[in-house]
């Protein structure tokens, strides 16, 4: 242990505990910009880029960072002094006088780090006026680049390269002009990037955001020639209630379904509807695949992944063309959803396909490039028109005036609203495995599941495994969320040595509740877990926790689709894959 | 040089240097030569034609024969044309002494005697000239 | 984005399938000799990616400039980021993007040369040519480009063409070193 | 083995080299044999002699004659004068600026009589591509001693007790740096020779590699004993294509001669060294940057701790030297710790390399004592300010030092010295400046030089720089106020206290030291809108004289902006408000009735309003 002094306050810490940390201990909190962590899942950011919490060391002859300085025993260290202060403030000046000054107009506006420390330092001028940098404004189907705002603190760089190696961002240029941009500053479209939004979910300005389309759907709701049908994603309930004000964790299923019919949705259904959907379809898979391994098909592969992850899905592509008969061919969620609105749900109210208008409200932004994909079009129509983060709805929600806190709860539609718990849990990390797994085992078993909670598969390990005894089968399951992860364990599948039978694989870190266009968790770790528990609590308040037995879903293949697996399923709920090759040549020649 | 015969132990290194210390011995010695002997044959036209370059091939090869460290270098005429080949040595902390008609049997006698011992030997010329 | 200028013409007439030693095939608009020549280099330093610069420097060295394709077969044998390498090759002032003239100016711009009037030759550069830093003539015979003293400070101001030294430059004798090029 | 009678050293260093001094060589050596004297005169082509102003240089051994500007036809003069007839060829003799005499030889040179040349010590005397000459002049020997006679731990104590600190810039003990390195446990460590010396004005580590390579290597090799490293790197600059084929050779040659490699000199011990090329960036001299880029990344820095010495190259223990550091080691390995604490000041030991430029006399690379002052460098051995001139100030230490003034003169350089008169080492570059240049503007030069080579990484240097460099330019534009000289001094002090690296730690030093020296010339910039030596061509000012002027009216039309009134047959004004010093007035008039001035002209300027 280490004695130091912080602010004439004696803290006693371990050995390579940081300045920063140290100084939390104490109730100090010194302000940072470029730092950043989740620190249960051994991620952290700290370039020590930004000199925003520079203290002064005793003894030493500049001014020390505190997120990277480690306490030493005996330290005597001023955060407020004189010194610190002016040299904070004269740092923060800089960093704005390369930043646009329109914070009216910015999608970051409330939310930005810049501004909030802009606020608290009581900046009231800008003595350091001079050129700023301009860079091409990129949209892609997902994401705005908008680097004028970049204040180079590479957060986004650290979690696409090393988080979730995808590589499509990268520091380029020196000095001045130094900025995050991908490869030759081609548009992201064109770079391998797979859409996790996780570089927006940590960019402390506006220099990265998601696309809006709450435009789009305010248009289609003004429209009286169009149903508009809205669906929501599982880990959407477990979020949206921080955007207003609500403890992480807060589960507001209710309050949401209120606030959609108050915006004027038509009918407002649940993605867990077809995340149980997705069960039948993608378990069903998995069973056939692993008789067919038993039964010694040389043909068949094994393990089989998960596809219900659209950035995972757009990484596999880029990354792993070779491996594009691994994962199941079973559509996300989102897509069954919309395939299943605006053919079985279209016919039943009597509304053309072209009148329907599909909403999904995703904590994603690989959503909206998912439900853009040709694949997913009939005739040109989407099977799902636009898809909002969980952001963009509680945006949403404030400029419509709801009072969202003193909303009734009120319940999903029938019968696209109707799910089981297994259908919620796909939110977390290991949970859509999970809910396979209770299906599948029944199944393939034709016993009833004694323990519904697969707890094994559970946690925020980076990668996890298990192995779950289906009555004397003995299935070898692997986890893994973060593509940088995922990479590891489609690394061995490439390579022969993969042990397992199935694999889940989540893009975002803790899985969907962490996706890039949830509410901001600014590197609390602890938002995550807890909107985890949340979800895990939603499930074991539901009566019904396994997918095939959710009556909706028993109603629509007995009606409509046949069995898991028919040709009528088949068309509809399941999708092919293409190869997509990193780089600029590709794009040139098209 | 790469002969690839490898050094392979310190004695080794010591016998390479000994070896090619000659390749640049008169480097060493340019450095300091106020520390050394120095022997300067005059070697403009009347030199050479009687006979100063045998004389200073002479010192060149029986110094170092001899293991005497000396510097030889030819200069341009000294003036002395009567008295040629002339040669300057300069002992080290001595005045130079120029001494005239030298042949190989003079120079050996000037080695033996006055830069071995010091002793004067005959044919100084008396010294009123400076050294351009 | 200049990827136009970083692409020469003659590029664009073949197409090759590549594949890397990632295992990826990619498809690269190089002629096939010029991605065996990459290939090549990146394999003479085992593929290795801390290699990366000495790797890029070979490239240069062969091509005269490493257009978005070249670096783009470089990552692919190195199994790194293509955003990485660009990275890397715009952080490095010794890299190009866009190819030299065919008579590089390079003007020494460290102090030695600053002191003896090295920015007035470069402004009469400029003006002759009628380029700016960092560009190629029109009809690619000349490029100006800045260095950071080569050490002949006893000759400053210091000029180089090609591999040509020309020491103390004065404005006015700008003009007649690029005679010598322009027959 | 015949003794050559004379040796003819030609200068193959880079400043020489770009003169020529290749085909002098080539042309002595063919006039050489052509006269029958090839087994009596050895050519040599050499590292740089330092005196690069003069170059190309040839000098002639044992007597020591110092031929300057050497022309290749001017070798048969050469050889049929000096080396046959011994008569020197007065017309290339240095000519001594005060006396105005030919020196014969380079011992009475004013250039080398203060020099000691340790670091330098076979630069400009030996065959750098000849690893015998090298052996012959005790290469490896210190080497070999260290590996038979001492341990690691006696050898860094030697090192210790010599007093080296690192030439590279900050100054850290060079023993010290090597005992850190030794005590963290790895499997394995690194030795790392930083020769990406980019400090423009400096080249005294491109001489030595291009001069002495082996003494580099050799004491790589010490280091890595005395630091358990097997492996040695060197990280050079591809701006110095010479350095890179010498030190290749070098390292071929040693290799061949088992003196790098396996086993050593017969002990157990073994050393290699491999080349890694820099890419133009002046912030990979900074130890961390140099790793990243080394690892083939973008040289960026990062925070220190933990120091290479704990985590290195690839995550390893690194020691980082530079090579002046390293090219002092070997001999203070043979001479002892004593020797050469015994040379230097009481806190900086040893010589230390300048690389002397500008508006001096003897521009060229100098090796001088600790303790010197700069009178004696600037005087003695840079035989004065060029053209007669008055001296205004040197900078020392390149973008990352000051400007030392008049007063300044007599202190005697060592680390503490110059850091307390607000300069710094650096890693020696000496530049000399004259009545003519403006100190903003050369602040303007150094900061303009920062901005292009900050790494952007942190924000004070990245943005700091450039808003310096700006307010700089305004100033030398005639638009400066009294207030931004302050924003200066808050600016730049705060970027020093809060950049990542030495880069941004000492990019403000520049303008910090001209504004405690110069203050009067911001002033007058910001004031009085004059630039005194008149390098700011925004506080020039075309005047036309009442004098002259017959009122033709051709300054009126051909002006661009229409700053010039006056009718025809009266007398023409220029006015400065308008004016944008394009000079195409002066240029069109016949009368020569329009001057340029450094000072406003207020008197033009009443009768204009």
């Amino acid at each position: 242990m280490i004695t130091l002094t912080i602010d004439k306050k004696k803290v006693e810490v371990e050995k390579g505990t940081t300045i920063l940390k140290a100084a939390r201990k104490v109730g100090i909190e010194i302000p940072t910009l470029c730092h950043f962590e989740l620190c249960d899942m051994g991620i952290e950011n700290k370039p020590g880029g930004c000199r925003i919490c520079v203290v002064e060391v005793e003894g030493r002859r500049n001014l020390a960072p505190s997120c990277m300085t480690q306490a030493e025993e005996g330290m005597v260290i001023k955060t407020h002094n004189i010194r610190v202060l002016n040299a904070r403030t004269t740092v923060l000046k800089l960093i704005i006088s390369d930043h646009p000054f329109d914070c009216l107009v910015c999608a970051k506006s409330g939310q930005c780090e810049l501004q909030h420390l802009a606020t608290q330092f009581g900046i009231r001028s800008l003595p350091y006026e001079g050129e700023q940098s301009h860079y091409r404004k990129d949209t892609s189907p997902s994401i705005i680049r908008d680097v004028d705002k970049c204040i180079m603190c590479r957060r986004c760089e650290m979690m696409c390269n090393e988080v979730q190696t995808v590589g499509a961002l990268s520091a380029v240029n020196r000095g001045f002009m130094s900025v995050v941009a991908p490869a030759f500053e081609m548009n992201l479209e064109d770079s391998p990037c797979t859409y996790c939004g996780q570089c927006v979910s940590v960019c402390p300005t506006g220099a990265l955001t998601e696309v809006d389309h709450t435009n789009d759907i305010i248009r289609a709701l003004t429209d009286p020639t169009k149903t508009v049908v809205v669906q929501t994603a599982p880990a959407v309930r477990a979020a949206l209630g921080e955007e207003f004000g609500l403890e992480p964790g807060t589960l507001v299923t209710g309050k949401m379904v209120a606030a959609l019919r108050e915006l004027g949705f038509d009918y407002v259904f649940d993605t867990d509807f077809s995340a149980d959907l997705t069960i039948m379809e993608e378990g069903t898979e998995l069973l056939q695949r692993i008789r067919g391994h038993l039964a010694g098909d040389p043909d068949v592969r094994l393990p089989i992944l998960t596809s219900c992850c659209p950035g995972w899905v757009n990484f596999f592509e880029h990354n792993f063309p070779d491996l594009l008969d691994v994962p199941s061919t079973a559509k996300s969620p989102q897509q069954m959803f919309g395939a299943i609105a605006k053919s079985y749900f279209a016919d039943k109210i009597g509304v053309k396909r072209k009148e329907m208008i599909v909403v999904s409200i995703m904590p994603c932004l690989a959503k909206k490039y998912e439900c853009q994909r040709d694949e997913f079009k009939v005739d040109g129509n989407p099977d799902v028109d636009f898809s909002i983060s969980t952001r963009e709805l509680a945006a949403f929600i404030k400029k419509a005036n709801i009072d969202f806190l003193n909303l009734p709860e009120e319940d999903f539609d029938d019968p696209l609203g109707e799910s089981t718990g297994a259908g919620v849990i796909f939110g977390n990390t290991g949970g859509v495995i999970e809910a396979a797994c209770r299906t599948a085992y029944e199944l393939h078993t034709g016993k009833k599941l004694e323990r519904v909670a697969f707890t094994e598969l559970r946690g925020m390990e980076g990668i996890r495994s298990a192995t779950v005894d289906f009555d004397g089968l003995p299935l070898n399951i692997g986890i893994a969320h973060g593509l940088g992860n995922a990479r590891k364990l489609l690394d061995d599948v490439r390579s022969g040595q993969s042990v397992y039978h199935a694999i889940e694989i989540m893009a975002c870190p803790g899985g969907c509740i962490g996706g890039g266009g949830q509410p901001y968790h600014h590197g609390n770790s602890e938002i995550l877990s807890r909107r985890a528990a949340a979800i895990y609590s939603e499930d074991e308040r539901k009566s019904i926790r396994k997918s095939h037995e959710n009556p909706s879903i028993i109603r629509l293949y007995e009606e409509y689709l046949g069995e898991p697996g028919s040709h009528k399923a088949h068309s509809l709920l399941h999708t092919e894959y293409f190869p997509k090759t990193n780089g600029v040549t590709v794009h040139l020649q098209s | 040089m790469n002969q690839m015969t490898g050094i392979k132990t310190l004695a080794d290194l010591k016998k390479k240097q000994e070896e090619v210390r000659a390749r640049i011995n008169l480097r060493d010695k340019a450095e300091n030569p106020e520390s050394l002997v120095q022997v300067k044959v005059a070697m403009a036209t009347c030199g050479i034609a009687s006979g100063a370059k045998e004389v200073m091939e002479f010192f060149v090869e029986e110094l170092d024969k001899r293991s005497i460290d000396a510097v030889v270098t030819q200069t341009g005429c000294m003036g002395y044309c009567f008295a040629e080949p002339t040669v300057e040595i300069t002992l080290p902390g001595r005045e130079p002494v120029v001494f005239g008609y030298v042949n190989p049997a003079k120079a050996d006698e000037i080695i033996e005697c006055y830069i071995k011992d010091g002793e004067l030997v005959d044919g100084i010329i008396p010294q009123n000239y400076d050294t351009i | 984005m200049n990827q136009k200028l970083s692409i020469a013409p003659e590029v664009f007439t073949y197409m090759e399938k590549v594949t890397g030693a990632d295992g990826v095939e990619v498809i690269v608009n190089l002629p096939k000799e010029k991605i065996e020549k990459i290939n090549d280099i990146c394999h003479s330093f085992d593929n290795d990616p801390r290699e990366l610069i000495n790797v890029l420097h070979e490239t240069q060295h062969t091509f005269g400039y490493l257009p978005a394709e070249v670096q783009d077969v470089i990552a692919h044998n190195l199994t790194l980021p293509v955003a990485h390498v660009y990275g890397v090759v715009t952080f490095y002032s010794f890299f190009t993007m866009i190819p030299k003239g065919e008579h590089p100016i390079s003007v020494c711009t460290g102090t030695a040369c600053y002191v003896r009037g090295a920015e007035k030759v470069l402004d009469e550069f400029r003006k002759e040519l009628d380029i700016k830093v960092g560009e190629t003539t029109p009809d690619g015979r000349f490029s100006i480009n800045c260095l950071r003293c080569v050490g002949a400070c006893g000759l400053a101001p210091v000029v180089l063409v090609g591999e040509k030294v020309y020491g103390r430059v004065s404005p006015d004798g700008v003009k007649s070193i690029l005679e010598e090029y322009k027959k | 083995m015949s003794q050559y009678k004379m040796h003819v050293l030609v200068c193959a260093g880079t400043g020489c080299h770009s003169s020529e001094s290749n085909l002098v060589y080539e042309m002595l050596r063919d006039e050489v044999e052509r006269k029958g004297l090839g087994r009596e005169v050895q050519i040599i082509s050499t590292g740089c002699f330092g005196f690069c102003e003069k170059g190309p240089i040839v000098k002639i051994l044992p007597d020591n004659t110092f031929y300057t500007q050497v022309k290749p036809s001017d070798a048969r003069e050469i050889v049929d004068e000096h080396v046959i007839k011994g008569r020197s060829v007065h017309r290339l003799l240095y000519t001594d600026p005060e006396t105005m005499e030919h020196v014969l030889d380079s011992k009475h040179m004013g250039f080398y009589k203060k020099q000691l040349r340790i670091a330098l010590r076979n630069c400009g005397t030996i065959d750098p591509e000849n690893i015998d000459e090298s052996i012959a002049r005790n290469a490896y020997q210190a080497l070999g001693r260290v590996l038979t006679e001492y341990s690691p731990q006696d050898t860094i104590e030697i090192i210790k007790r010599s007093g080296l600190r690192g030439r590279g810039g900050a100054g850290f003990p060079t023993g010290l740096k090597w005992e850190i390195a030794g005590r963290n446990e790895a499997d394995q460590k690194y030795v790392v020779c930083n020769a990406d010396e980019g400090d423009p004005g400096a080249f005294m580590d491109r001489s030595i590699l291009e001069g002495d390579p082996h003494s580099v290597l050799e004491a790589m090799a010490i280091c890595g004993y005395c630091i358990g490293a097997t492996k040695g790197l060197v990280y050079i600059r591809a701006e110095y294509p010479l350095a890179i084929r010498r030190l290749k050779t070098a390292i071929a040659q040693a290799r061949d001669y088992g003196l790098l490699g396996e086993n050593i000199l017969g002990t157990s011990f073994s050393f290699d060294v491999s080349m890694k090329y820099g890419a133009g960036a002046f912030v990979c001299g900074e130890e961390t940057a140099l790793i990243h880029s080394m690892e083939g990344k973008r040289g960026e820095p990062s925070n220190k701790p933990p120091f290479p010495a704990q985590s290195g190259y690839l995550g390893k223990p690194t020691n980082v030297n530079n090579v002046e550091t390293l090219a002092n080691v070997p001999v203070i390995i043979l001479k002892g710790a004593d020797w050469f604490s015994a040379i230097g000041t009481e806190k900086s030991k040893g010589t230390k390399v300048f690389a002397l430029a500008g508006k001096i006399n003897n521009v060229g690379l100098i090796e001088v004592p600790m303790g010197i002052t700069l009178r004696e460098i600037i005087y003695e051995i840079g035989g004065g300010i060029k053209n007669g001139k008055k001296f205004k100030a040197v900078q020392t230490g390149g973008p990352s030092g000051g400007c030392l003034t008049e007063e300044h003169l007599d202190t005697p350089i060592d680390y503490e010295s110059l850091t307390a008169a607000g300069s710094m080492m650096g890693s020696g570059g000496m530049i000399v400046l004259d009545e003519d240049d403006c100190m903003v503007s050369v602040a303007k030069f150094f900061l303009g030089f920062t901005v292009e080579e900050s790494c952007g990484k942190c924000a004070p240097c990245r943005i700091g720089n450039k808003r310096l460099h700006e307010t700089l330019t305004k100033i030398t534009e005639g638009k400066g106020t009294q207030e931004d000289i302050e924003k200066l001094r808050n600016l730049g002090s705060v970027i020093k206290d809060t950049s990542l690296c030495g880069l941004g730690q000492t990019s403000p030093n520049p303008v910090l030291s001209t504004l405690d020296n110069f203050m009067d010339e911001y002033l007058e910039h910001v004031h009085e809108k004059k630039c005194r030596s008149g390098q700011c061509r925004s506080l020039l000012y075309y005047v036309i004289s009442a004098d002259d002027c017959i009122g033709c009216m051709a300054c009126k039309r051909v002006c661009p902006t229409h700053a010039i009134s006056g009718e025809k047959k009266e007398v023409h004004v220029i006015n400065q408000e308008i004016c944008i010093k394009c000079g195409a007035c002066m240029e069109k008039c016949q009368f020569d009735a329009i001057s340029l001035l450094n000072d406003y002209p207020r008197v033009a300027v009443a009768i204009n309003n």
